[in-house]
């Protein structure tokens, strides 16, 4: 069976993102998304410290520290750009602008609640940042993750046990072996990586899917 | 390539539905987008609801809609003021429906709309005629007034210069409304003076990313200098 | 008795107002307060239609209509002034950032409750502007009035018979013949015209007035 | 004439107070205050309460003041990341309070205290821990949870330039909470890498307008270019 490594995957993403939408790309691999981005095709890529319209890395001499993404890495701005607050940039947000976010997550439920930022460990330091905010402000949320833990067990389930990050806002689940739609009708399988079966999908997830 | 700029006032409030509820930029004359509203009453839509600070004076812009009996309900802070006769002769009639809102209220709940949230606790109006028959609350000694988000389907506003995204930039006071409404509705049409290449606005100094905007369209008025 | 006249209400009003306050004056007779600030010192007048570091009037070849006042009377702006939307604007007011707010009345009670909005008449058109948020958001606010309506009922009542503009906001009345403290113990006379009377103000105004 | 510009960094923390609140700008070390943070240390406060978006990074900026034991309790977003060993040496021995806010949610509460809001229905975080306890409310299908102003005694903010009335303009994304604390702090103290003559900033592109300073102080690190 041939996984996606994170590059294909996030070329896999990135071909679901029309033009002239606005996204907002998550930390680790979804920032990857946006090196597949058509070069001829305008996407705008909206960082929650407030920049809309953000380039890719700078040259290592054009590296500014006062333009950077949420990440916190050199980033660039493109013509059309702009800068705002934090208040401006949650509004964006929260407010229903943001078209598509693409997330990293822990655990999808197949109603789309989506647990990404805190492993529930009782001695683990916490820490939310953005999350919480781009899981229930964007249109729809896109998550990006392998479909399996390094133990085996699948990240897509019928009931996160992870603490939360937000309720029934995903959309789209892209993993190494298939693509789900999620949501209140539970999870649909959307494609599939070439020699998978939906029989294969049912027990590594030991969840009832079907073909979308 | 993303172009957001259309070619005339029609195509600018194009899809505009009977029923719709529009806000309009302005605060007197200042910022009031005089054009696209002239296009409104030409593209025929009625039984609107305007949210604006003003309910029209003389004969152009929110007045000319009034005129014409194409609106509904208006939501604003100050309906009454010289030459407003249009609104009062609809309003005494009892063909206009009026919702009167301070208008830091007003400019609020706006806020809160194009920001996502559900409601907001604000003092204003708190112990008033505005604020009867709503929730109140007392929290840290001071009472507070319920108030919950307005929405629009399109915003129509006024701004200086926009770029092919719909970056904005305002010219003085006619600032005003614009880029709170243009947060809060779901169609935001821009009249500008000025369309400038893209880059050329500096990005430290936009005032409403073309996030919050779908359409741009240039005016055929003079630009003031 | 020698009564002040607008101008003179307006040149006591500006007295109280020191160097470096944000100030907002309302429609109609506080603004005329703007023109007796002292040259030498720096006042911060703020308009709510989006402005702050108002100046005086332009020539009138200077006039430019997207740079007037919440009156709609045209302004001009000083070096230092800036221009921001109405969120920011009524921000200011509603978040205590204003220092003074002057504004005139039908009824100030006592107790500081405002009435400046409406008659209460009912075929009346309502209107309130920024009145309310001005009411309840500057730190001070003065009032200047008449102290008699035309009819000689005063307009510094015990309790306001007219629909209210906001409660307990007033610290100060500036009336034509006396300046009064207004709040929560009540009314008290600050000062008086030459020639005027602790007796004749209970007089005129039916209280129990004393000297503050 | 009002000249809000101070001499030095210990003048611009003056008055300080133990057990202060204090919102510090900055989104990892762009926009982070890092002079009037020292400023702070040296003044000598203590049992401070810190509103800002991370716990601090490193050992200069706020990392230093947890090294230095000054801190009570922290109000931020992201406490956890490479460098916070002073937060989380602290923290595990249960020396520092930790209220952990979602990112939008820190800044709403900060918009709100600015405001004058008593209070808003935000979505973010309904359903989840950090919502345990909150009131919740549906509005028209939705729920939401209700969240309070954050106001704080001091804000620390760092800008690009200002004049003598504290206006201010910023830098790339270093503006990030800057202009919204400066609202919600009873004294705002911002250090900038310069000084200008009244009037030459634009009336147009003034972020903080000077209404939301009290203190300007000029850094002596080198300006960005």
């Amino acid at each position: 069976m041939q996984r996606m490594d994170r590059t294909a995957l996030a070329a896999r993403v990135a071909r679901d993102i029309p033009e002239g939408a606005y996204v907002n790309l998550g930390i680790g691999a979804p920032t990857m998304v946006a090196n597949y981005l058509p070069q001829d095709k305008e996407v705008f890529l909206q960082s929650e410290n407030g920049l809309l319209g953000m380039g890719p890395a700078p040259a290592e001499a054009d590296i500014d520290w006062e333009l950077i993404n949420a990440g916190k890495q050199p980033v660039t701005l493109l013509a059309g750009g702009s800068f705002f607050h934090h208040g401006d940039s949650f509004a964006m947000m929260r407010g229903g602008h943001i078209d598509i976010c693409v997330l990293g997550a822990f655990q999808v439920s197949v109603h789309g609640d989506l647990a990404n930022w805190h492993t529930g460990a009782p001695d683990a330091v916490p820490a939310v940042g953005g999350a919480m905010d781009l899981a229930i402000g964007a249109r729809q949320v896109f998550v990006m993750m392998d479909l399996l833990t390094k133990a085996g067990e699948s990240k897509l389930v019928e009931k996160c046990t992870y603490p939360l990050t937000g309720l029934a806002c995903v959309s789209r689940v892209y993993s190494d072996v298939a693509v789900f739609s999620v949501g209140p009708e539970g999870a649909r399988v959307i494609e599939m990586v070439p020699d998978m079966t939906l029989e294969e999908l049912r027990g590594m997830t030991g969840l009832p899917l079907e073909m979308a | 390539m993303i172009n957001k700029i259309v070619d005339s006032m029609a195509e600018a409030v194009a899809g505009l539905q009977d029923g719709a509820a529009i806000m309009i930029s302005g605060f007197g004359d200042a910022g009031a987008p005089a054009e696209l509203i002239e296009a409104v009453i030409a593209q025929g839509a009625t039984d609107l609801t305007i949210i604006s600070n003003n309910a029209g004076a003389g004969e152009v812009g929110i007045a000319a809609l009034m005129k014409a009996k194409r609106v509904r309900k208006v939501i604003c802070s100050f309906p009454r003021q010289n030459g407003s006769h249009h609104f009062e002769a609809r309003y005494r009639a009892g063909e206009v429906e009026l919702e009167l809102v301070p208008q830091g209220n007003l400019a609020c709940r706006i806020e809160a709309a194009g920001a996502g949230l559900g409601a907001v606790y604000t003092p204003t109006g708190y112990g008033t005629l505005l604020a009867e028959g709503k929730e109140t609350r007392e929290i840290d000694g001071r009472h507070y007034v319920l108030e919950y988000p307005i929405h629009a389907d399109f915003a129509l506003v006024k701004a200086r210069a926009a770029d092919r995204w719909g970056n904005l930039v305002y010219r003085k006071v006619a600032r005003n409304f614009g880029p709170i409404m243009a947060r809060a509705a779901r169609t935001t049409v821009v009249q500008v003076a000025e369309i400038v290449e893209l880059g050329a606005l500096d990005p430290e100094t936009i005032v409403t990313p073309g996030i919050f905007v779908n359409r741009v369209v240039l005016s055929s008025a003079p630009a003031t200098a």
